[in-house]
């Protein structure tokens, strides 16, 4: 391919391997798939507790981490299931937390609101709106001390960005130029409060200025637009130049969660942004370039469908923790 | 229980509604009263709450009554402050009471201390409600009980009601106090029933409840606990155990009166609740009687059952575990009556 | 005088009476002698704890309370002696606070880091870095729910910028557009650590941006551009126009508190600020402009030398809280 | 008090030196020991942190390791949380435990929780060093006393050492534990002096101390209080009257042990604590006793010694009456040993 016809492609076509971007597609399914899956297990009861879905948000969450290792972190958030999936966890290992189960990530302590894999670099959901942000700036800090090189996203909502934790986080991230990319999934909405009433600024990348740091506002359903920012924040931070502020704009086609009556949206809003499906537009736009076909993607759907469905087997036939087991893990077992 | 012991000023109806349901009256109530009330707090608009305690009240009052706040509890909770020290009286909702955490320095070094430091000079007439506890399976960190915490803090009033008619009183009781209350509502008590009053009336903050009156032990319990208390004690009573349970209602101040004279009678104490144990409410009941002129009646070692030292589990069964049930008290108790403890 | 010579005059001489600039002066003054005697009562042991001294920044508070009547609020900080003498509080009953006594504003109780005077819109100074922030948004939906055009001014430090207190309290205000001005008093540390150190942005008056509100940076030790950005900013208020940030850059000449051995910056440094005294500044202004001469100026600091020494003995005389009343004011006495 | 029965591998030398000195001491040990440890907070750089605590520690070690943070003490837990979970040591200085209220999010619901939360999986060793109490004239607002709060907290330990060695010892012992851990120092004591042991050793965390023998009476106290404690037990030996001193040290764990073994042998128990009396460690003591195999040995109603249901008072003479003096302790434990209460 001649180097112009290579520029006017989209970055993700042009930046990633054809496996790579298989691998995302196949990733973007699971999420889904996983979503569907879970939505499923607690309608029939083996999901108890409360859940918050991120079916809508699947570019976001993939495209982020495209480009991380094992050795980068992220911090994620109480709609986290996409984002421990795009790290690389086990949705078998995921269900049987949910399902409360020791096999589960947790070992069932933590179920949905804790959802983390600190192996493949996820610190952690959080139940806690902003919870988050610091810590991303800490395991920012912890890199640049030690010398590594691994960069840390923080994934936080537009909700989020109004907490106290988001301005001293961005504020300390900057001063000390730490490589962390702080990635706000804007899908309008904090529960059921309007970003457009709660923010006082348009863009919540618009107040990346109050922290000298870059911010870029992106269309969060456009995986390549996703993967671009994140390229670029990535690589600042690897270079030692500090933090970024990038905002994805996207939408959760669910309630917030199990408990929302819906009341704060309307249905046009939401089915105009169901029919700019995220995953769809993804794989059309693989087909489109050549990098897989029509039978190659249903293939990339149905693995996908098949790793929800052992998940789930999985996760049934894990064993609950021992009642008495109240008080493990509180402490490290040789200082309890 | 008979509501009327604890009403000042109660129409004389009574009509059926939850625990949310009478809350959110008093706030309906309130904000007719008095034009200067105000609710605040994350998603208590249109969405009615967290927990569906505000419900439609938006719809009745406006916006300008019932304010959505952003996702900003330091922030929020100082603007409710802010405004009761100026004219206003804010009832601020935490959607869970474990995001007070945020919120600690507004309440505990401003709310509470204004009038102290100020020598009397100001005023900070705030009401905050925080939904609290287990049993939901939301885990760590939207299950906890921090009354310990606020009862620890002189210059705030702490309440538990734990049936409906208690907390639309207490919650009224609350707007007229003069000083900052802090509400306890337990989740699982959102949709408990029972007869509430009609109109306007204040159940006294600073007074127990005798809720089943016994003569061989005294449980003391708060909040969900009293119901556990008291369905151990029916199935104690088939036993010929007679157990007094008392509802603590209120965490700060301590109604010292009620638990020692029940002691005095009983000669053995059981303090039930949900908080971590050590250091929870029961410690500071348990000691109280120990140092008042109780001592001389107790007949056993106070017992106490509080939650476990761990953060509240996720799985269910875990979740149970970690908090005290109706058949832990029932043991304990029945030990205690039978002198095995 | 033309319109044409008026326009080039300050805004304070153009705008202000010559009585409210005397006043002004005279308040200046007071604010100086008052913290050299409470600096020297110190000293003798009659006041005990630590004090923050605002000598330097004298120009900064009186020019902001300028405009403001008692029923306008002001919340205040640590450093809030010369607050509370701008808004108008009397230095007797100050210093019998600071001495502990039944007769000072919080009857003993509170000393000066709680100096308050309710009476003339004083909501007190506040020993938490940040705590006044969001006090002064209540105050000002107070103000909006109730119909009444009074603004609140809240005063912070240009450490208090980095706390989350200010974001949440910025926004909010932002968002409800509440009459509420941030006066930041940028004294270029916060205790011994530069805001070109602590805060990711070169004003603190940047960060008005991230909240949709106009920010300006003034000279602090500037008279006439304070009272100016104040003016502004007042009308925007009462207008139901929403808040606005001014920053007054300023210095504090003494140490952060008693306990400071000022080793973060150089004897320069101060030098440099203390020959750019904001008191001579304004005096020498007036007297240029004909407000008053020499031997006026001399009587208006004189006044102000008389009412500390008046006041440090109204201070003596008062009576010391009685030893059993620890627990009084702590609820109303009613509710006790 | 023996120093050397709590500590693990001292060198055998002491040197005099102040609390402050002896907690810079342990830091300068831990930053040359292991290069995962850093400090972190407001001002603990140039200034030599607010209680001159960190004094010239960033001269030796530079900014890297001694960091000053902007005035964000919630992000600045937070990091700290952050950091610890990914591999560094930090110690985060509060310059007042006050502000700690502004952080218990990080402290409480992060640090406290992560490694229940994520079954074991993740580990925070985070040490907050927090100075604490009243006596220095600063208010409601810089001289309060948190330990009671935190000791209710499963995940956290809760230390507060009395002497110097205690104080060298127990942040090392912190900077060990793999979990959180919260010290209180407080700020009358900085400038204590007492006999260090010179190099590396720990003191264990969840042992108290029994710093004098005695038969006729307990007096639990903690901090501060240890010294008031022992100098009214001083003035009571002059009378015949021997009281035993517990040094509690930790307040999470408690050491029950050590504490039921004394009141066994006295039968009479004074807690004495600085924090507010309800619901202070105070409370958990008296509580802990009441339900142990010591309840028949007691003698005599449990007392306590608290803080005043009161912010801190300014006024310096209000101020001494908030909180337990010598002779308030000495006057309690007289009429406890006398068999007068
Ligand atoms: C500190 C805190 N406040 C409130 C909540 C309750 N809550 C959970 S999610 C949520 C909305 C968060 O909005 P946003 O950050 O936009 O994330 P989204 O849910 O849209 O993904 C709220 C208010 C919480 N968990 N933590
Ligand atoms: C929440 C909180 N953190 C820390 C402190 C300790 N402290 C008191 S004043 C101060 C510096 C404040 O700086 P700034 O806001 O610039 O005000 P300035 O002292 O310069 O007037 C600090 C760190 C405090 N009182 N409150
Ligand atoms: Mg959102
Ligand atoms: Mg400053």
């Amino acid at each position: 391919m001649a180097r112009d016809a290579q520029e006017n492609l989209p970055f993700a076509i042009r930046h990633f391997s054809p496996e790579a971007l298989k691998e995302a597609l196949r990733k973007m399914h699971l999420i889904r798939l996983f979503e569907e899956g879970a939505e499923e297990s607690y309608m029939r009861g083996l999901i108890h507790g409360t859940m918050h879905l991120s079916i809508g948000q699947e570019a976001s969450a993939v495209a982020t981490c495209m480009e991380l290792t094992d050795a980068d972190k992220i911090t994620s958030t109480h709609r986290g299931h996409g984002h421990c999936i795009a790290k690389g966890a086990d949705v078998g290992r995921m269900f049987a937390e949910f399902f409360g189960k020791e096999t589960g990530y947790c070992h069932g302590r933590g179920g949905s609101m804790h959802i983390a894999d600190v192996k493949t670099g996820n610190l952690g959901a959080n139940g806690i709106v902003g919870g988050g942000l610091p810590i991303a700036v800490g395991a920012g800090l912890t890199a640049k001390r030690l010398g590594r090189d691994d960069v840390t996203v923080c994934f936080f909502g537009d909700g989020a960005n109004n907490e106290g934790a988001f301005h001293e986080a961005l504020n300390m991230a900057s001063i000390w130029k730490l490589p962390v990319i702080f990635v706000c999934e804007n899908n309008k909405y904090g529960m059921s409060t309007a970003a457009a009433y709660a923010t006082a600024v348009p863009n919540i990348s618009d107040r990346a200025a109050a922290y000298s740091m870059p911010g870029v506002t992106v269309d969060g359903n456009d995986f390549s637009a996703v993967a671009e920012a994140l390229h670029i924040a990535i690589a600042r931070a690897r270079a030692g130049e500090g933090p970024s502020l990038v905002e994805n704009l996207t939408y959760r086609w669910r309630g917030h969660s199990k408990s929302d009556r819906n009341r704060y949206r309307t249905k046009d809003e939401i089915e105009d942004w169901m029919s700019r499906d995220p995953i769809q537009r993804f794989r059309a736009e693989l087909i489109a370039h050549g990098v897989l076909d029509e039978a190659g993607a249903e293939a990339v759907e149905a693995a996908a469908k098949d790793a929800v469905a052992q998940g789930i087997e999985f996760a049934k036939a894990g064993p609950a923790p021992a009642i008495t087991d109240v008080t493990k893990f509180v402490h490290a077992e040789a200082a309890a | 229980m008979n509501a009327q012991t604890h009403i000042k000023e109660a129409g004389s109806k009574t009509r059926e509604m939850s625990y949310a349901e009478a809350i959110r009256d008093a706030m309906a109530i309130a904000l007719e009263r008095d034009p200067t009330v105000v609710l605040m707090g994350e998603d208590i608009g249109t969405y009615g709450g967290a927990f569906q305690v505000t419900g439609d009240l938006v719809d009745r009052f406006g916006k300008d009554r019932v304010m959505d706040t952003p996702i900003s509890e330091l922030g929020g909770a100082g603007v409710a402050v802010g405004a009761a020290l100026t004219g206003l009286k804010p009832i601020y909702e935490f959607q869970f009471s474990d995001f007070a955490a945020l919120a600690m320095e507004q309440i505990v070094n401003q709310a509470a201390k204004l009038r102290y430091m100020l020598g009397g000079e100001a005023a900070v007439p705030v009401v905050f409600r925080m939904p609290s506890g287990s049993g939901t399976g939301a885990a760590a960190q939207h299950s906890q009980s921090f009354e310990a915490w606020f009862g620890h803090v002189p210059g705030l009033k702490v309440v538990q009601p734990s049936t409906p008619a208690e907390a639309k009183g207490m919650l009224l009781a609350a707007l007229e106090d003069p000083d900052p209350v802090i509400v306890f509502e337990h989740k699982l008590l959102y949709k408990m029933k029972g007869e509430v009053p009609e109109g306007y009336y204040t159940t006294p903050i600073g007074k127990a409840a005798v809720v089943r009156v016994g003569k061989d032990v005294t449980i003391v319990a708060s909040a969900i606990m009293v119901h556990r208390a008291l369905e151990a004690a029916s199935k104690l009573a088939a036993e010929g155990i007679e157990a007094e349970v008392i509802d603590l209602r209120t965490v700060r101040p301590l109604d010292r009166e009620t638990i020692i004279a029940s002691v005095k009678k009983t000669g053995k104490l059981l303090c039930v609740y949900e908080g971590v144990r050590t250091l929870g409410v029961g410690a500071e009941i348990s000691a109280l009687v120990a140092e008042s002129e109780a001592f001389d009646y107790l007949d056993a070692p106070i017992q106490r059952l509080g939650g476990a030292e761990a953060p509240i589990p996720y799985n269910p069964d875990l979740e149970r575990a970690a908090v005290p049930q109706s058949p832990d008290i029932e043991s304990v108790a029945r030990k205690l009556a039978k002198g095995e403890v």
